[in-house]
């Protein structure tokens, strides 16, 4: 599973992408998050506000209770400021 | 058509293709976005870059762009956005329609900004002496994007 | 700044000179209208005439024009309006608003086409292989004009 | 006083621009119109319907009440159809 971060985040994460194999009880994206931030102290500040955070699978926008799969891409964003 | 690209735009050349119409444009409206000095002391030195999510810009600005062709009669849509270092007066974004009815044009183009604002994955960040500092999001573009729900659109 | 004219313009080299900011614009929205081939038989050999009544309509145009920067906070408008002969595919009217933010410029400039549809003095003749006819105004005019209507405006 | 007509409203008044001089009684637009229809068939015919007429004095808009004074630009028009 490919895991992007972008903007704010990606500053937090101190990383743009990572391949990830979570454990098997993972099946959405809240439970990803969960796994995540128990991986590094800059994940668990990424995350620690998910009001702020935009989450993508797929290239499309998601919810928190969206499944992911091993092929997935899921990306983690700030609201966005483009135009 | 959708453009995603770091080098700048000309829009009077833009607008001429529109231009080159088959008699059924009655009326093109055009948005162009600027870079704002916005440190707002006409150095014009502010500086600014925009991330964007490759692949996923593309894959948005695509729907937004058939769901405004889906509500509006229109013979030509396009966006273009650019990403990349980016100074104080230099062009971002522009959003172009054409349509027989110049209030299908109006709103389209409206249309199109307020959801690219709220959808299209670009993100900015202000140099400044000071620092760099992430744009935050405005309540008020979620307000205008808004405007535009139907009952369909669900989230 | 108004312009009534019988030769054409160039709509890139106009939207240059907005372009040419002060960093205080965030935003131009411009229209374009242009002559549809009302024959719908694509030939584009379409034609009409465009009469106009020297005067007051810099007048009106000045009004509406001024009106528009009451309103918004705008950094520059434009208002090119011809007269004349035109043929299908044409361009007859342009307005471009300069503002700080994408909001004023997209309602001054849908303002100024509504108003300028429903005040300037110009009046449309089509030339068919059937005769001469001059165009009917509009209600959905009218409509779109009343929409910016304020209570100060009384009639 | 000066008088103007555009569109079809000249076309059936004959012609587009004519120097006039009303009786005294004629005060405002409303008596200009009942004083002119009385000087052609083309112009009675012009002004039959007042409901597709519009009305400028010295270039502003106004209605049939508004007073008329010898120097006055007085202009007669159909709804218009520019932009």
């Amino acid at each position: 599973m490919k895991v992007l971060y972008f903007a704010w985040l990606r500053a937090k994460a101190g990383l743009g992408e990572e391949d990830v194999t979570p454990p098997a009880g993972v099946a959405d994206v809240a439970g990803l998050v969960a796994w995540l931030k128990t991986r590094s102290a800059g994940l668990a500040e990424a995350f620690a506000d998910m009001a702020v955070v935009r989450v993508a699978v797929n290239q499309d926008y998601v919810g928190l209770d969206h499944p992911i799969t091993a092929g997935d891409e899921v990306a983690f964003f700030p609201p966005v400021t483009g135009g | 058509m959708i453009r995603v690209q770091a080098e700048d735009f000309d829009p009077g050349a833009e607008i001429a293709r529109f231009n080159a119409g088959n008699g059924k444009v009655g009326g093109i409206c055009m948005f162009l976005g600027l870079v704002r000095d916005f440190m707002g002391d006409g150095t014009g030195v502010a500086g600014m870059t925009l991330e964007h999510y490759p692949g996923m810009t593309e894959k948005q600005l695509a729907a937004i762009e058939a769901e405004a062709r889906r509500r509006w009669p229109l013979e030509d849509a396009l966006i273009i956005h650019r990403y990349g270092r980016l100074q104080a007066g230099d062009r971002i974004v522009l959003v172009a329609t054409a349509s027989a009815h110049r209030e299908a044009a109006f709103e389209s183009c409206h249309f199109l900004m307020d959801w690219l604002k709220t959808r299209a994955p670009f993100w900015k960040i202000e140099h400044t002496a000071g620092g760099d500092h992430w744009v935050a999001a405005k309540d008020s573009d979620d307000a205008q994007a808004a405007r535009w729900e139907t009952p369909a659109d669900g989230a």
